[in-house]
């Protein structure tokens, strides 16, 4: 039980993570996608940061 | 300043709300933001990612925010809380068991920085059905009346029949 | 050693999709990335065209 | 026609040749894209994901991609074929073990519609080893000779010494 559970809750994940990944990709809500992207594949903080001020740099292009 | 307020206010004054819909897998939360936005009951499968809408209140505008409340998924919630003005609280009255587990990710929530000014408004779900918990009941076990530094509310409702919803938005 | 090297193949594949999706989110060769991303995480087709139609209306904004 | 023409090949005439490196692991490949671009031999640890480096040759600009050849992402090789000038398909001479491995992937490769028109460079590399199978013995175990509608040139390499590169980047 306890491995199909976390199978199934890897399942789930993934098929959170396409979810989330086609709307990033679609350009909706792309900072918010970004934050559960970056966070769902654990990537190392100053690499999130980077993709988290590029997102910034998109919105707000006078501010670059 | 009345130059510069007065433009700002103008670009972002009518920024529409942000309201994020949370709470545990089987809640009723998408069944509660369908019912908000086209006034009806949809049929729903458990949220995989999450549900987003523009709901017209009165003159009012809202972004409304479903997210998915199954085990694995709710670590992600933090995500999208930034720049949120509400937080609609789902709760099954009916789901005794889960009270506590409810309880704790609501209180993980409200630790987080940024949610720091947002209202937060409790809806005591599923109220149609025989052996749901009062508002008190629930209010009691989600230990809200010893929250600190917070607007709440709780309201009564029934995604399902519809009772509630409407006196909820008021708030 | 028929499962490590199964997780060893899956720690690779991973690592792979964290570095093209860096690429990806940092605006770098997107078009050719959004390619390995939908492969790699098999998007259904239709949406993986959607993702790369979008890439396109992204590099010939004159062709939108 | 002329202006579109004359503005098109201003526009795109001096694209940079786009170069994809493809072979097994440890065949060489990131140690002769550095060869190439710094003319040093680099330390390489096994390329999980690619290196893009702009080479330059005499007047020429090159984008070259160095993909890894590991087993679980080969598959992905085909993802970056899309307006590809030239492949140089680089072999561990020394590795008799996998040279029908090598020659199977090659084959897949040179099948798709979107290679159709690329000319395929195979370096015989790791001709500094004893053992190291000679270039026309590497053609015959990947099945060169009997190539249809393929330009293809075979060049005898080695990456850490630095030989045979710039013989091959002059073909
Ligand atoms: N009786 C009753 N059933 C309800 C009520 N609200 C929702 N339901 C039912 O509860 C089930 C779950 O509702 P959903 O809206 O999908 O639940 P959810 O909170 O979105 O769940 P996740 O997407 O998994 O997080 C569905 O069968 C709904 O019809 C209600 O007020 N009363
Ligand atoms: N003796 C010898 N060793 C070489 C030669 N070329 C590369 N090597 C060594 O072979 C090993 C693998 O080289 P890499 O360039 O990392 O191989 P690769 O093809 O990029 O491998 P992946 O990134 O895993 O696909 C390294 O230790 C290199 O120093 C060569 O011509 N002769
Ligand atoms: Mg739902
Ligand atoms: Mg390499």
């Amino acid at each position: 039980a306890f491995n199909s559970s976390d199978a199934l809750a890897e399942a789930t994940e993934m098929e959170y993570l396409k979810k989330v990944l086609f709307e990033y990709m679609m350009g909706r809500e792309t900072k918010t996608m970004a934050k559960v992207i970056t966070s769902m594949l654990k990537f190392p903080p100053e690499q999130a940061q980077k993709v988290l001020d590029k997102e910034d740099s998109k919105t707000i292009p006078w501010l670059r | 300043g009345s130059f510069f307020s007065s433009l700002f206010s103008g670009l972002f004054g009518s920024r529409e709300m942000r309201i994020l819909i949370l709470g545990l897998d089987g809640a009723g939360k998408t069944t509660i933001l369908y019912r908000l936005q086209v006034g009806e009951v949809v049929t729903t499968i458990p949220t995989i990612g999450f549900n987003v809408e523009t709901v017209a209140y009165k003159n009012l505008k809202f972004q409304v925010w479903d997210l998915g409340g199954q085990t694995s998924i709710r670590p992600y919630w933090r995500c999208y809380y930034s720049n949120t003005d509400a937080v609609i609280y789902v709760v099954d009255s009916n789901d005794r068991d889960r009270m506590g587990i409810s309880k704790s990710e609501l209180v993980a929530m409200l630790e987080e920085e940024e949610l720091k000014k947002a209202i937060l408004v409790v809806f005591a779900n599923k109220q149609d059905m025989d052996q749901a918990m009062t508002p008190t009941e629930v209010a009691n076990s989600l230990g809200l009346p010893a929250l600190k530094d917070r607007k709440w509310q709780i309201f009564k409702t029934s995604a399902t029949k519809g009772t509630g919803l409407d006196e909820a938005m008021e708030w």
